[in-house]
This record gives structure tokens, sequence and C-alpha cells, in this order.
């Protein structure tokens, strides 16, 4: 019992640090990013190259810088020049650069199925509640955790925390008290894309890395920041667990629902609350 | 989404407007016999029918973004319900091929219907995600039932030999088929633009705009969006319908999200905000890809390219290019 | 020196010209009115400022400085707050929050949270609601207060009496002249004559997108006032 | 004439790995041909598109195959795409070669006299386990098997054979598609206490079962083996964490036949490393085609399937007959373990089961 | 003499905040009547109440002596209520002929030309109301609630943002309607020369409650009115 919710845990901290990304980008540049699946993918590519090459560690943190550079950029071209369109035009642009950057990979690194190593320290297993448990998922568990305290307090209690929401919900209104959105977004926008390789790298050795990998997950993300209240930080931290634990209950409770579980969950949501868990206003 | 302002025509124009659009609709069914001669081949023709299904489809989910501000990511749902209620029925001789037509166009009509009751009040995100909820639940049913239709294998089937006294042997035939497909669409075309002009659809279009103002003016908001949603089905499933007669097949990729999402880009590549906007970004798109796929393995980045490009270049697609290129033409 | 000067400036939205030459300015320490009927682009003068439109034509200063590329934040940057049409409050964030957010420049200055709680006492009363509960008024106070938080040197008010009861309109009369008093520019587009009156030295009538009229308000009776806006 | 054989398969899906082994192996055996000046004088020509392993996408680009002239077509993936292309030969005027699908329907129940299939079908691969499973020890089993057609298959012909063996079956698990995290099937297998798992999974969710499965510390415990689990290609990428996995395997490179090794000493030379079981497969599709056409000495479809339906062939396997009743090759089967050679890690036979013993029953009713 | 509108125990909490406390109010047919008060005094929130926009509000409204506390604003603007909104809620995309032809036909029909030629929109009539000024929402959104001559009008602030001139033809508009067609009026509004020219009661309401009621000049008069509300100007 208490590993079935462990493992729940585990793969909520993965859906919270991709959908978290999804969440701070949505809110800056209201811009709903389908690439940030093949985002994720492309980061752990990465991390799985420089890895092979050595150094797992060194993985993560090129993978994390790279992926945030890749962010950046795309803010600073792309999601910048769309700012003043509808969302459902700028959903065009992210499905398109998503098809582009899987191609891309294929071409680097080829469409056969990789195993990600896993780091020597965190390999082998631990004794809980009498049956062994991969260290290694709880390091996935302390990486989201921490992750998820710290953006929490950043968002809080920082000034830059202050203006990120602000100009989540009107941008307008915000420049207009000083504040230059368009760097702030190249901030956040980085910052969401470096999780989405942060995540690829921490999920690598759970999962292996093919160029559709991203796919998979995306879907769940995205349930996760409808289920939290679209552009709310905290609701996408308690769905990504709450969906974390349907997965697993699930599996073992309800095997016939298959995948449907979160799909179920989250049109129960939206019925009883059509802005979803948060219920922020828009 | 947005409706440009030059689109909602006032009253006037509408009067004078529908009669030419009569003429039009005449004068495209007509062209339409022509398709089949104007093909180079066979297989030309085959993909001219199979784009004219992605037309309707496409179609379908413009209208809903047009007329309901809603975007669906789901509407392979009712596409996929129409082939399978078809399919089903007459493969297992359960009714009449006749009551099976009708059910499998009244079926999900009355499905998207009952769903437009319930979530029309979800926008945005949220609503995608409603809508690819129910697409993928049908898809996981069609996918693991196997009794139903042979589960992920899809299902073959034989077509009845006769449907309201005509034979069906030409159904499967690339020449009539596309003759019959595209005259559907224009139909279809034709009918959404009254509709839009109706006063339902003008209803619609103000609930789309402010749902909280077009109450306290009177009117109940469900129903008009209801109906919307319906419309929007069945357009879907004469689509899945004409798909599953043509090929003989089934299966539960006419369910799947990727095809709701293939739909979505094309309506948005033609242009959501017209009418005919989705139909020609659907066929347009379909044989870019089917071009594309001349490079094998690349042609998702090709695609992908174009999607980019096409978006910064004409954010309100293709045919909003068109209008805005034809009415810089206008006022010079 | 000139706080904020528009030297025949003609933008538009889209393909629509809406300011068709306008010329004005407001130093330190002056108090001016802005006014005209509606639709005569007063708010589109703000919305220039802020980047908002095309300027196809003319020169913007700011502190004797000519900008080019005005970008929304641009005129906080240069001390000038503004306290928008439809008040812009920011619905999710708490009051405090959005008190806050009025100082993002940082600039020194008399202004506060606390003296701006003192000013509007609401403010501190509700200071952890979300900005969307307050009522229509409220948000008016609050979209005040958030400009004074920046301390600025220039603070343009788009109708700021709007929804504002007329004893917290009287209030507001003399506290801007107060502001001016002390050494802020003032400029203030409003439709009461009598906020005007009371306020302003000097005005600017905007027709059909340039200035008609401009003229000082001393010894001008409020008859002869609404008499010039009339045009 | 040239011979034109058309190749829909998937480049960029799911099975876009499979693809790509499909593709090496018929660009390889038409070059072989090809440097031999054609088969009986006819030059190959090949032409792919892509699938994307959906079937609607399937029937249109063999379409588009047959009309350009591509008219005999193998290499799709998904045995939907197979089952959707082959009601369709007898209009276009084709044949089709199934070299990957499984389903048994398609020389079952589907049956039609253009569609051959030269792979092992469920059917077979279930009659290859029962040998094995009557010599292991372990009393408890567990099935995990993917929630398709497939897998629901061929779980319930492993639960059928464990029981006729006196096994007993502790746990039947079927994963959903595209699942991610296998955690909580790993926890019901082995709180079940079963002592072998029986795996039915295939490409990126056997390469996460593994994976996984090691991270806890199943594969220590329990015994592992499945079918289509550890291929050549997921032995590849898993690594150690495939050592010691059993599994059906289809064709190995390793099968000590003259006519494979030559086979496997050529393909090394030309790829570096040896044929993998889809490679091999798709190869002796190729093989027998080729024969067809020297028999039938002609490229039409209808000769050629003249031809293949009840001839005998030369291939990598040996002499082999395709049935004439069903269209099904009848080959043999094998089971083996992954375990190193040369160094490397991949599945080596172990045991061989003879073409008859692995022939399925005729269930086709083939049509006129 | 019938009462056009009446609420009855009126009340509205947000969480621990009473905004409306127990508030009644009636109306009698062709009266308008003022309604004024500090920000925040739950005015707004009154109209709210009444046209059945706030979701379970205590006490009960009653149009013409019938009872409406449960039903739909639409089904109350059908019965003849209408109102307009503090915070400008039209429909932006819609051009101005559009959106008011549309008003029209959820009242059989009603003319629009007349509203359009009284609250001078004539000239922005095929412009989308998301690019004409503020002030010219502000006369389309009561435009909105104008339509089809509606028994009873809820007006919130319709003055704010309009011009001198304007607020005066606006009060014309309103005392018009009162007198020529008996329509009743609440009249929420800061501009005490609109309210003191054409109200024939003025109802003041402070924090939620109901502080004083009267005809202009006893309110006008009312020391706590002045102190809390009216200031100098007045
Ligand atoms: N986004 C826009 N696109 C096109 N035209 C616009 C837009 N916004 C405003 N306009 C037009 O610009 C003109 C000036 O509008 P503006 O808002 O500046 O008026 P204003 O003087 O502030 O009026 P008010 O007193 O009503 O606030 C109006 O005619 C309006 O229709
Ligand atoms: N959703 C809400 N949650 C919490 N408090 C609210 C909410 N809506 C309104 N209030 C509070 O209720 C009180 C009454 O608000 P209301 O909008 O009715 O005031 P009003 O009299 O119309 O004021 P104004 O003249 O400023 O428009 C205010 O103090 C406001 O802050
Ligand atoms: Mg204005
Ligand atoms: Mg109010």
């Amino acid at each position: 019992m208490l590993i079935q919710l462990l493992n729940g845990v585990v793969y909520g901290g993965l859906l919270y640090l991709l959908s978290v990304g999804l969440v701070l980008i949505f809110g800056l540049r209201q811009v709903v990013n389908f690439a940030h699946g093949a985002l994720f993918m492309i980061g752990a590519y990465i991390g799985y190259s420089v890895a092979a090459a050595g150094s797992w560690w060194g993985g993560l943190v090129v993978a994390v810088v790279a992926m945030a550079i890749a962010g950046c950029v795309l803010d600073a071209t792309l999601f910048r020049a769309l700012r003043k369109q509808d969302h459902i035009v700028t959903v065009l642009v992210t499905f398109g650069l998503l098809l582009i950057l899987e191609t891309l990979v294929t071409v680097i690194w080829g469409k056969a199925y990789l195993r990600y190593p896993m780091p020597d320290l965190l390999s082998g297993t631990v004794d809980i509640a009498g049956s062994p448990f991969p260290v290694y998922r709880l390091f996935v568990i302390v990486v989201s955790i921490v992750v998820a305290l710290s953006l929490a307090s950043w968002l809080r209690f920082t000034r830059i925390g202050l203006y990120v929401r602000a100009a989540s919900t009107d941008a307008r209104v915000t420049s207009i008290q000083g504040i230059n959105v368009d760097r702030l977004s190249l901030i956040v926008v980085g910052l969401g894309t470096a999780l989405a390789g942060l995540s690829g790298v921490v999920a690598g050795p759970l999962l292996s890395l093919s160029p559709t990998m991203g796919n998979y997950i995306l879907i769940d993300s995205f349930i996760v920041v409808v289920i939290g209240g679209m552009g709310s930080f905290g609701g996408a931290f308690v769905a990504a667990l709450l969906i974390g634990q349907i997965h697993n209950f699930g599996a073992i409770y309800l095997p016939w629902a298959g995948t449907m579980l979160p799909l179920l969950l989250m049109v129960g949501v939206l019925i009883w609350r059509p802005t979803g868990l948060s219920g922020a206003r828009t | 989404m947005t409706v440009a302002a030059g689109d909602v025509a006032p009253r006037v124009k509408t009067r004078r407007g529908t009669p030419l659009l009569l003429v039009l609709g005449v004068a495209a069914l007509v062209a339409g016999f022509t398709l089949p001669w104007i093909a180079p081949s066979k297989v030309a023709m085959s993909l001219m029918a199979q784009s004219l299904f992605d037309a309707l489809l496409a179609t379908s989910v413009g209208f809903l973004v047009r007329q309901n501000g809603r975007v669906s990511f789901g509407q392979a749902a009712f596409f996929g319900l129409g082939g399978y209620v078809f399919a089903i029925l007459v493969a297992r001789s359960l009714v009449t091929p006749e009551v099976a037509l009708v059910l499998a166009l009244a079926v999900p009509t009355l499905v998207a219907f009952l769903f437009g009751l319930v979530v029309a009040r979800v926008t945005g995100v949220a609503h995608a995600m409603l809508t690819l909820a129910i697409g993928q639940a049908l898809y996981e049913i069609a996918f693991r039932w196997r009794e139903l239709a042979k589960g992920d294998d899809g299902m073959s089937f034989d077509l009845p030999a006769r449907l309201f006294g005509l034979p069906t042997r030409g159904l499967q035939d690339p020449a009539v088929m596309v003759v019959l497909a595209w005259s559907i669409l224009v139909v279809a075309l034709l009918g959404l633009k009254l509709f839009s002009q109706s006063r339902t659809g003008q209803i619609a279009a103000a609930i789309r705009d402010n749902e909280e103002r077009a109450r306290f003016i009177g009117f109940s908001t469900t129903l008009p969006r209801a109906l919307v949603y319906a419309i929007a089905a069945l357009i879907a499933a004469i689509a899945g319908t004409l798909q599953a007669t043509y090929n003989g097949y089934i299966a539960p990729q006419m369910f799947h999200w990727s095809l709701s999402g293939a739909a979505l880009v094309m309506a948005i590549v033609g242009g959501a905000k017209f009418i005919v906007g989705p139909a020609i970004g659907a066929i347009v798109l379909f044989y870019i890809k089917d071009l594309a796929g001349q490079f094998a393995e690349y042609w998702p980045a090709i695609v992908g390219t174009v999607l980019v490009v096409v978006t910064l270049v004409m954010p309100e697609g293709i045919v909003g290019l068109i209008k805005r290129i034809g009415g810089l033409g206008q006022r010079r | 020196m000139s706080l904020l000067a528009f030297h025949d400036v003609h933008a538009l939205y889209g393909q629509a010209r809406i300011l068709n030459g306008v010329t004005f300015e407001v130093g330190a320490g002056e108090r001016v009115a802005l006014v005209g009927r509606n639709g005569v682009g007063k708010t589109t003068v703000v919305n220039t400022l802020c980047g908002g439109t095309r300027v196809a034509q003319g020169r913007i200063e700011l502190r004797g400085r000519p900008t080019k590329d005005l970008r929304g934040y641009s005129a906080a940057q240069n001390g000038i707050a503004i306290v928008l049409q439809g008040r812009g409050i920011l619905p999710n964030l708490t009051v405090e929050e959005n008190l806050l957010l009025g100082g993002a420049t940082a600039r020194r200055g008399p202004w506060t949270l606390a003296k701006i709680q003192e000013l509007f006492p609401i403010l501190s009363e509700r200071r952890s609601n979300p900005g969307w509960a307050l009522s229509g008024g409220q948000q008016q106070m609050l979209a005040i207060g958030r400009a004074l938080m920046a301390n600025p040197d220039l603070l343009i008010l788009d109708e700021p009496s709007e929804g504002l009861a007329p004893v917290i309109v009287d209030d507001l009369a003399a506290l801007l002249v107060q502001l001016g008093t002390d050494g802020m520019g003032i400029l203030l587009i409003e439709q009461n004559i009598s906020l005007i009156h009371r306020v302003a030295e000097r005005f600017y009538v905007l027709s059909k997108g340039s200035v008609a009229e401009s003229g000082s308000l001393h010894n001008v009776s409020r008859d002869e006032l609404q008499g010039h806006i009339a045009i | 004439d040239p011979l034109r054989v058309g190749v829909p398969t998937d480049l960029s899906g799911t099975y876009a790995t499979l693809g790509e082994e499909v593709m090496r192996a018929v660009r390889f055996a038409t070059d072989e041909a090809n440097a031999q000046h054609g088969v009986a004088g006819h030059m190959v020509e090949i032409k792919s598109y892509d699938t994307e392993a959906k079937p609607d996408l399937a029937r249109r680009q063999s379409e588009k195959l047959v009309s350009e002239g591509y008219t005999i077509l193998t290499g799709t993936i998904a045995s939907g795409e197979g089952l959707a292309i082959a009601p369709l030969m007898d209009r276009w005027g084709s044949i089709y070669i199934s070299t990957i699908n499984k389903a048994d329907e398609l020389t079952g129940a589907n049956c039609v006299p253009r569609v051959f299939r030269v792979n092992t079908q469920s059917a077979m691969d279930a009659a290859t386990v029962k040998p094995w499973l009557a010599q292991r020890k372990e009393k408890k089993w567990a099935v995990v098997a993917a929630d398709i057609a497939w897998g629901r298959g061929s779980g319930a012909l492993f639960d059928k054979a464990a029981a006729g063996l006196g096994k007993e079956m502790v746990a039947d698990l079927y994963t959903p598609a595209d699942i991610n995290d296998f955690a909580p099937y790993i926890e019901q297998v082995k709180k079940s206490g079963a002592e072998g798992v029986w795996v039915v999974l295939a490409g990126r969710d056997a390469v996460n079962f593994a994976q996984q499965a090691k991270q806890f510390g199943l594969t220590r415990t329990v015994t592992v083996a499945g079918v289509s689990f550890t291929t050549d290609g997921t032995v590849k990428t898993l690594g150690d964490a495939a050592e010691g996995i059993y599994g059906i395997i289809n064709y190995s490179s390793t099968l000590d036949t003259p006519e494979n090794q030559s086979f496997v000493k050529a393909w090394t030379a030309k790829y570096s490393s040896p044929p993998t079981n889809f490679e091999g497969e798709t190869y002796l599709g190729m093989q027998v085609l080729f024969q067809a056409v020297k028999q039938a000495n002609s490229v039409k479809p209808d000769d050629i399937a003249k031809a293949m339906s009840g001839g005998e062939f030369d291939t990598i396997l040996g002499k082999l007959k395709l049935r004439a009743e069903d269209h099904q090759l009848l080959k043999p089967n094998y089971f083996g373990v992954v375990e190193k050679v040369d160094g490397v890690l991949r599945p080596v036979v172990k045991t061989t089961v003879s073409a008859a013993d692995v022939a399925p029953a005729v269930t086709c009713k083939m049509p006129s | 003499m019938t009462l056009a509108i009446q609420g009855i125990g009126l009340t509205r909490r947000f969480g621990g905040f009473t905004a409306l406390d127990n508030v009644d109010i009636a109306i009698r047919q062709g009266e308008i009547r003022g309604l004024i008060g500090p920000n925040g005094a739950g005015k707004s929130t009154l109209i709210d109440v009444l046209s059945g926009r706030a979701r379970n509000p205590g006490g009960q409204v009653l149009l013409n002596g019938v009872d409406v506390s449960r039903l739909t604003p639409q089904q109350r603007r059908k019965r003849g209520m209408a109102r307009s909104f503090q915070r400008t809620n039209i429909f932006p995309e819609l051009s101005v002929e559009q959106q008011l032809r549309i008003a029209s036909w959820a009242v059989e029909d009603a003319d629009t030309d007349e509203v359009m030629d009284e609250l001078d929109l004539r000239a922005l009539a095929d412009r989308p109301a998301a690019e004409i000024s503020y002030g010219d929402q502000r006369r389309l959104d009561l435009a909105l609630a104008l339509v089809g001559r509606p028994r009873v009008l809820l007006l919130d602030e319709p003055a704010a943002g309009l011009t001198m001139e304007e607020s005066l033809d606006l009060a014309r508009i309103l005392r018009d309607l009162a007198n020529r067609w008996g329509v009743t009026v609440l009249l929420v509004e800061h501009d005490m020369q609109v309210v003191f020219s054409i109200c024939d009661q003025i109802t003041v309401l402070h924090l939620g409650r109901s502080l004083s009621e009267g005809s202009c000049a006893e309110v006008r008069a009312n020391p706590t009115v002045i102190a809390a509300y009216l200031g100098t100007e007045a």
C-alpha cells in the first residue's frame, strides 16, 4: 500500500514537473504549448548523450541549461511574434514545432529506443515496508517536491514572482506598471522549458527514450493543467498528485477503466467546476 | 473564437446574398460532376474523395469554433461514431441498411446535442480537453471491446447490395464517391452558411461573444449552443459514414485524438473564421502531406515547417489571406 | 522642462487613423485637463503613450527627450503613472499585490503602502481580497492608489471620477491639487466638469483627433468651461 | 519488365523502428537480387510510403503504391494494417505478403486468395511455449500483457497452456496502451506470489517494463519470459536489463543452418551487425517472393500468387512449404534466452520446435 | 398603487462578509427610484439580486406582484425586467447594429431604430463594439437594456463615462420613459445632478443596509447622508 502510494507520487511528481512548465508558458504567452512534450523528449536525449559520454549529473545540468536557452530563443522569436494572435492560432505553431523537433531527433539520434543509464549513486533499492523500492524513484519524488516548493515560494514571495503572476493575468496592464513583460517572459518561458528538460532527464531512467516519448505523457500533463485550473500553479500540483494516485490505484482496482480514469476525473471536475480546482477567474 | 468584423453581414446584405449563394451552390454542385474527368487517374480520384472526407470533418470542427467559440479536440468522436454505427449495424444485419444509415447520422447528432447541453459552459483549453476525453473514451471502447468490432484490429465489412433501392457498388468506386462527397460538402457548406445567417445562428454567435449578456437580454443560452454541437456532429458523422462505406473498413483510429487534432489544424490553416476555410485547409493540407510523403520519413518536418510559416504569414488562414488581398484590391 | 509632450502626433489603430496631429504638453507641477466628447481620442492619447497604436507621424517627448519605439513600460520607466480607463485591476491578484505592482519601478517618494492604505482605508480592510471582489468604486480607488505607489513625476488619470461617490470625488479633487502643489504633474482626462474645474489650471480640448482649443482655466467659470468643451 | 514491390510501412509512428528494419531487409534483398541481374531477369524496384501504423493510412498508401505499379505489397507492421488492406487485394489486382502481422485471422477467418503469410501467427507462438513450460519447475505464473487484441489473445493462449500443464495462474494483468509507468503492475506481480511471469509486450512497452522490473528487483526473484518481448531490437536497448529473460524467437541470426549463416555473413558485412528477427523474417518474405517469380517466370501478381499458393521454397530456414489451404508458410519456431554471445547480449535459440509441431489448424475457408 | 418591483429581505453574503443585509425595497410602476450610497454600499449587489445575476441570494423578488426569485435572468427579461451593467457588458465582436437587433429578437422583434437614435449610436452602427470608445460602449450597454422598452429597468451607473450633455440627455430619456410609458426605473448613479433631476424617490444604502428613503429634498438635507456620501458638492 505504502509502495503503491509512493509510486503514485513518483508519476505525479513527473507530471507536475512537466505541467508546471505548461502553466508558466500559457500564463505569460497565452501559448498552449504542444511542443512541450517534444522539449521534454529533447531534454532527455541531450541528457542521454552527455550521460553516455560519462557524466550523468553533467547530463542533467547540460540538458536543463540547453533547454532553458532553447526556451528563450523560442520566446524571443516565435512566441513574441505571436503575442497578438488567438490561442488557437498559436496551437498551430507549437504543433508544427512538435513535428519539426521529432524529425530532428530521429535524424540525430535515430528512431530506436534508447536506454537512459542510471546514476551509480542512485541505483539500487531500499527496503520499504519489507519490499525493495528503487532509490531512484525516491530521488524523483525529492526533485519534484524541491521544485514545487521553490517555485511556489518564488512566485509567492518574490517581486519577480508577483510580476509573473500579474503578467499572467494581464500583460498590458502589467507592462504599464513599468515591467518589461517581454524580458520577463524570456525568463519564464526559459524556466518552463528548462523544467521540461529537467523532467526529461529525470524521467529518462524510468522510461525508454524514443522520438515520440513526449506525446504519451503530454496528454496526462494537459489533464493536470486543466484539472488544476488553467494557469494555476497550486492547482497543477494538487492535480498532478491526484492523477499520479489515480493512475496507480486505477491500475490495481479498476483495470477495466484503463487509461480512461484520468480523463474521467477531469470530466467530473470540469462539470463540477468549469474552471478547474483552483477556480481562478479570468 | 473571433468572427471578422465584415463577416457578420448586416440585414440588407443578407437578403440580397441568399439567392446569390444558391446560384453559387448550384454551380459548385454541377462543377462536381466534372471532377472524375479532370482527375488524371483513378488513384487521384480516390485521393480526392478521401481529401473530401477530411474536408467535411474539418468543416465540422471549424463550424464549432466559428459558431460557438469552442475548440474541439474530439470531433473524431462523432466521425468514428457515425462510421461504427453504420458498419456494425450493416455487418450484423441488425436493421435494414436504410435504418442503419439514419441511425449512423442520428446517434452522433443526438450524443453531441446532449454533450453540448452539459459541457458548453466550459471554455478554452478545458473544453478542448473535455472533447478529447469523449473521443478517447470511445476510442478505448472501440479499441478494447473485441466483440463489438474486432477491437484494435478494426473490422472489414461488406456493403449491403442496395441502399434506398440503389445499388451500392458505386460507393466504393472513386469516380462515384468523389462526386457524392463533393456534393455533400457543397450542400453542407451552404447549409452552414444559411444557418449562421439565420436567427438561431446569430443568437449563437452572440452567446459565443458574451454568454452572460446574452442571458440578460433574454436568451436561453444552452439550447442554441447545443444545437451547434449537434449540427457539427452531424457533419462529422456524415464524413465518418462516408469513409467507412468507401473503405468497407472501420478501425478505432477513427476516434483517435490525433485525427481530431489534425482536423483542427486543417480548419485553422484554412481559416476557421470562414465557413469554407476549414474545407479548403483540409484539402490543401491533405495534398501537402501527400506530397511530403515522397520524402518518406521527413514528412513531419515538412508539414511542421508549413504550419509554422503559414501561421506567421497568414494568421487568419488561407481564406483570411485571400480576403485580405481581395479587400486591399477593393479599397484602392 | 516638460515631462510629457506630443508634437503633431498622428496615430492609427490598424488602418483607422484616430489621432490627427495632437500637440500638448505637461510640465512638472502643472495640472492639465484633457477633455472632449466620447470617442474623440482621449484614451487613444494614453494608449499611444503606451505603444498601443502605430504612430505615423509626429514626435513624443518624455522629459524632453524624443522617444521612438514606445512600449507599455516606457511611460512608467520615465516616471509617468497612469490610472487607466476601466481601471485595469488585475483580478486574480490581491488588493495589496495590485498596489505593490504599482511600485514596480521602485522610485522613492512620499507614497508607500501604508500611506495609500491611510488615504483609502477600504484598501487596507480588503488587502487580501482578490481584485475582482471589489465594487466598482473600490476598484477605482485601487487604481488611483496603485498609480500613486509609483511616486510618479507625472500622473495621468483617465476618467478617475467614474464610479466614485461624490464625497470621494471631493477628496480626490483636493488630493490632486495637493499633489500638483507638491510638484507632481497632473494630466486629467475627465467628463466631470466640476472635478476639472476644481483641479486643472490649463486645458486642452480634443476634437476629431486633434486639439481644437486650449487655454488657462484661471478665472473661468464652470459654465464657460462647459462651453469650451462642448465644441 | 521490372518486379515492383511496394512497401507500405511505419516510418514515423509507434513502430517506426520496426519500419526501419523492414526497409533495411527489403533493400538488402533487392540489392542482392539486382546484383545478379534481377530475379529471372526482372530487375527489382521498390517504393515505400509511410503508414504511421494506422490502418486507414495503410490502405490509402497501399492504393497509391498499387496504382503506381507496385502491385506486390509487403511490410506493414500492425495487424490492423494487414487486415485493412487484405480484402482490397482483389479489387486492386495486387498481392500482399505478410511478414510481421501476428493476427491469426489474416490467414484464418479473414483469409483471401491474394494474401500470404511467411511469419508466425499467434497460434504458432502459443504452440511453441508448451514444451518449454512443461519442463519448468515454477508452479505459479502471472501474465502481463498489452491490452490489445494480440496481447489478450496471446495471454489467453498462455493461460490455457499453463492450465493444461497443471500450473497455477495467480495474476492476469492487461496494461493499457501507451502507459508510461508499469510500477503498479510490477507491484501486483510481486504481491501475487508468482514464480514466473509471462510478458506479452512489444516495443516501447517492452523496454519500459523490463527496465522498471529490473529497478524493482523483480527480475532477480522471478523468472521472466515472453513473446516479442526480447527481440533483437529491445535487447539492444535494454542491455543487461534483458539478460536471462526467456522468450519465443521467430528468427535468430544465431540459427545454425548453412543458408542462414551465409545470409548473416553477407548482412553483417554490409551493415556491420547481424540481422534482427524482423529483418530475418522480412528477408524470408522476399526470398519466397523471388522464388515464386522465378517459378512462375512472370511478374504478374496473378501468376505469382498461383506459384506461391502451395509452393515449396528454399529459405534461410531450409526448405519450407506455403500451405495452399490458408497461405500460411509452415516454418519452425524457436525458444531461447537472452545471453552473451561474443560479449554481446542477444536472444539465443535453445529449443527448436519443428514446423510440423507448430503448424496451426486450418481455420480458413478460402473464398474462390 | 401597483408595485412594479419589490424586494423583500434581500441578503447577499460573500464568505463572512455581508454585502447586502436584509434590504427591503418597493418601487411603484412608473416611478424612477434613485439608489445611492457610498462605494461598496451594496448597490450593484442589489441589482444583481433583483436581476438574477447573484446565485442563491436570500430574500424574495416580486415582479408585478409575482415571485420571480427562482427565475433565470432570461426569464426575468421576458417578463419585462432589463438591466445595464456597471462594468460594460456588451458583445465585443458584434457590430453595434447587429447586437441591438439580436437583442430585439428576444422581445418580439422590438424596434431598434428608436434606441439607436436616442442614444446617438447611429453613426457607430457598423463598428464592432470592441473598437468603439469607452463612453460609446457605456451607451451601447444601456441601449441593450432599453431595447424593447422593458417594464422595469435596473440601471447601474448609466451616466458614468458620459459627457455632461449626454448625461442630461439620458436623464430626459428616462424621465420620458417613465412618464409616457410607465416604465419603472431603479437608478444607481453617482452623478447627483442626474439623480436629483429625475428621481421621484431616493433610497440610500450604506454598509448593505437601507440608511434612509425619501424624496430628493429629504435625502439631500439629511446630514448623515451628506457626511457619508454627498460631501460638499451637493
Ligand atoms: N481598438 C480599436 N480599434 C479601432 N478603433 C478604435 C479602437 N479603440 C478605439 N477606437 C476608436 O478610436 C476613437 C477614439 O477612441 P478613444 O477611446 O480614444 O475615445 P475617448 O476620447 O477616450 O472616448 P471616451 O470619452 O468615450 O473614453 C473612437 O472612434 C474609437 O471608435
Ligand atoms: N464576489 C465578492 N466577494 C467578496 N466581496 C464582494 C464581492 N462582490 C462584492 N463584494 C463586496 O460587497 C460590497 C458591495 O459591493 P457592490 O458592488 O454592491 O457595491 P456598490 O454599492 O455597487 O459600490 P460602487 O458604488 O463602488 O459600485 C463591496 O464592499 C464589495 O467589496
Ligand atoms: Mg476614453
Ligand atoms: Mg456598483
